[in-house]
Parts: structure tokens; C-alpha cells; sequence
């Protein structure tokens, strides 16, 4: 699984993207967001606040109930400030 | 029907030309030019971070539904990225129509929806360092006015 | 805060670029060009005839009403008349603010009234002969919606 | 009194401008309207609906109770057009 992190949440974790393979429970985006934070103080910083993270499967956005999949690209970023 | 997410600056006049070039059914063009806009504290450039696919994407996805929603003869979006300065075009929204309410109607929906879907980030250069731009709630409010099956997609 | 009643073609870009120039307080800018349309039955000129005087005093008018009910920190009217033919260009209006809203609103609200307002009739070339275009009753409502105590001010 | 006609009232009258001594019974913009049909066929024809037509005094729109003097600028014309 691809994971992209944007904005802050790429400051605050220091990774740009990654390659991940998480643990078996980890089968939506909710469960993924649960399990970010447990890597480490970086990522513990980066995901204290899960409401303000927003979350792309595949380039679309996705609610927390959204399935996950091995080849998956997961991006996750802050609300958008464009335009 | 045309997005482009691009580095460089952009020529509005060729730009609205183009647009409704051989099409004499046009009546009007709205757009919207979005500038970087100088805070209180004096001159403040920014960096726009963006997500490219994912960008192109929803844009596209945006420029369909204004396409459903009114009758449009040609739209536009333009957005830049990377670092841009105050007075600098950030973003260009066209839409060309044979009558000016929906031409008004769907580029004022294009930008409310690009304020709060388009997946790009500003980063702020103060005196003080580096910010990340938090986003208003205003955008959310100013694009929910627009909502339909659209309003719930957004995660 | 500029009013123009020109025969000559304006250059869109240009004129955009320098409403904004060295005011890097604006945040956006909302246009309108209005063109030329093709009617059924093929390509149609037309003649604009105005009344020279009225039309510059009504569009300053309408513009000071838009800079008394939005934040604005320019606006443009580029109004023409003459001879034109399907695609051209008839009039742009724009406006500048800090806020997209008060840009978006602020330009429809002129160019509204201004097609209820301005005294500028239209005669179109037909293959039948040329007839004055009659006023369309949506104009009269588009403008209405803006009404506040300017509405009674209509003759 | 100065009267300029616009659009289909100068094309119908045959008039883009004049200078006119309106009879002593002619005060308002109402009184003007009724005077003008009478001035001949072609201002009858012009004048036959006067419901769509729109006044200016001294370029300014005016109803139909609006005053009129010597030296008044007096524009008739059709609903407008422009746009």
C-alpha cells in the first residue's frame, strides 16, 4: 500500500510517501488512521487530531468506512486551502 | 472543457479568447481571477503544495458536474502551483454560455468547489517563518450552497 | 472605479491586469465579457446606438450603488457601440475585492443593471432587414433581484 | 426645450433631435407624452404605445409627474438593449 502524505501532515511525519504493509486489522480508513499514529512520536504529532485529516483512496475522497486494499494509493493531507 | 494545473503564469486575455473562438453562440464569459493576496504585516509569498492526479482529477470531476448542472458552451481552470508571490494569478475560472446567469451561476460554483476539493495547500512565508494556511470555514459554507449529491462525497 | 463608451475593441488581459496592478490587497477578480450571439438563421451584425452623456452618467451611477454595497478596490464597465458583428466583444465589467463573494456578487449586480439602465439599443441585420431588438422581460427581473431602493428609480 | 429620440422613436419620427416650444399645457414628462402624438402621422405612430416608452430629463430616468422646463434635455426612447 502507498501512502502520500501533504502539507503538514507531510512536515510532521517527514515523509513525503512510503510503502507500507500494515498489520492485518488494518482494512479501512478508519483502521488505518487508528494505526498511523502508533508508529512512532512523529506520527503520534502528525495524527493527534484525526478531524482534521482528510483521506484519498485512489485519488478520490473516501470516508472512514471506505475498504483497503494491498495495491491501494492512500493519500492523507489536511483540508484543502487552493484557489 | 479544459483543466491545466501548471507551474507558470497564465495570459487571461489569450486564455478568454481562445475559449470562445469560432463558437458564435457564446453570449457571455464570466471568470475568476484568484490573486495572492498580501497580509496584514507586509509582503508574504507562498508555496502552493498540490496532489498531482489527484488534482487533475477533481477538477475534472468539478468542471463535469457544472457541465450537468447548466448548459456551457466552453469552461476553463486554471491552477498554479509552487512558490508565487502577492499580486501573483494563483487560479483562472471561465465559463462561457449563451446566456449570463449560467455563466455567472457555474463559474461561482466552479470556485467554491475548488476552494474546498481541489487538493492544494498554501504554505505562507512570514516574518516569523513558515505556515501552513489553515482552511476557512467559509469555503466549506460558501460550497455547501452549491450541494446536491455532491455535499456528502467529501471525506 | 473606471467607465468606458468606446467604438474600439478592448483588450480583456490587459485591462484585468491593470485594475489589480500595485494593490495587492485583491484577492479576486470576477469579470463578464459580453459578445456578439448568433441568433438562429445565420450570422447576424448589429449596430449598438447609444446616448452619449446618459450612458456614461448612469453606468458611473450604477457603479457608485455596486462600491456602496460591497467592499470593492476597483471596478471596470468598458461599454461599446457601433457596428459589430457575431463573436465580438460588446462590454466587460469588473470587479475587484479582498473577498471572491463580494467580486462575484458586485459584477452580476452591474452587469444586471446595467442591461436595464444603460441606454444602448441594438439594431440587428437580418437577411429580412434590420429591426430594433426588442427588451427582454428577464432583464427587467435579473435587475429586480438587486432592488432596493434603486428599483423606483426606473422611469 | 431640447428632444432626442433613440432606437425605433428616432427611426419612426424621423427625428434624432429638435427644438421644441411645447404649448403652456405641457409641465410633466405625462403632459409631454400626450403633446408629442399629436404633432403629426408620423408622431402618432411613434407615440401609439406609450407604455414602453422610457423618458430621461436632463439624462437622468424621470416618471411621468417629473417637471419639465425651458431649458430641459428631454430624451425618449425605448426600454434599453444594451449588454
Amino acid at each position: 500500500m502507498k501512502l502520500l502524505y501533504f502539507a503538514w501532515l507531510r512536515t510532521k511525519t517527514g515523509v513525503a510517501h512510503e510503502e507500507v504493509a500494515p498489520p492485518e486489522h488494518v482494512r479501512d480508513v478508519a483502521s488505518l488512521i487508528e494505526w498511523l499514529p502508533t508508529r512512532g512520536p512523529n506520527f503520534a504529532d502528525a495524527f493527534k487530531n484525526t478531524a482534521v485529516v482528510r483521506v484519498a483512496v485512489n485519488q478520490q475522497y473516501a470516508r472512514p468506512d471506505h475498504p483497503l486494499k494491498a495495491g491501494d494509493e492512500v493519500a492523507l493531507f489536511p483540508p484543502v486551502t487552493g484557489g | 472543457m479544459a483543466i491545466r494545473v501548471q507551474r507558470e503564469d497564465f495570459d487571461v486575455g489569450a486564455e478568454l479568447a481562445a475559449l470562445t473562438e469560432n463558437n458564435h453562440g457564446i453570449g457571455g464569459v464570466t471568470s475568476f481571477v484568484g490573486l495572492v493576496r498580501e497580509m496584514g504585516g507586509g509582503p508574504s509569498a507562498m508555496t502552493l503544495e498540490h496532489y498531482p492526479g489527484m488534482t487533475e482529477r477533481q477538477l475534472a470531476e468539478i468542471e463535469a458536474e457544472a457541465s450537468r448542472r447548466w448548459k456551457l458552451d466552453a469552461t476553463l481552470i486554471i491552477h498554479r502551483y509552487g512558490r508565487l508571490e502577492p499580486g501573483d494569478r494563483i487560479v483562472l475560472v471561465a465559463t462561457a454560455s449563451a446566456h449570463r446567469e449560467a455563466a455567472f451561476e457555474s463559474c461561482h460554483f466552479l470556485i467554491d468547489w475548488l476552494k474546498t476539493r481541489a487538493p492544494f495547500w498554501k504554505l505562507e512565508e512570514t516574518a516569523k517563518g513558515s505556515h501552513w494556511v489553515e482552511a476557512k470555514e467559509g469555503d466549506d459554507i460558501a460550497a455547501s450552497r452549491w450541494a446536491e449529491t455532491t455535499a456528502n462525497e467529501k471525506g
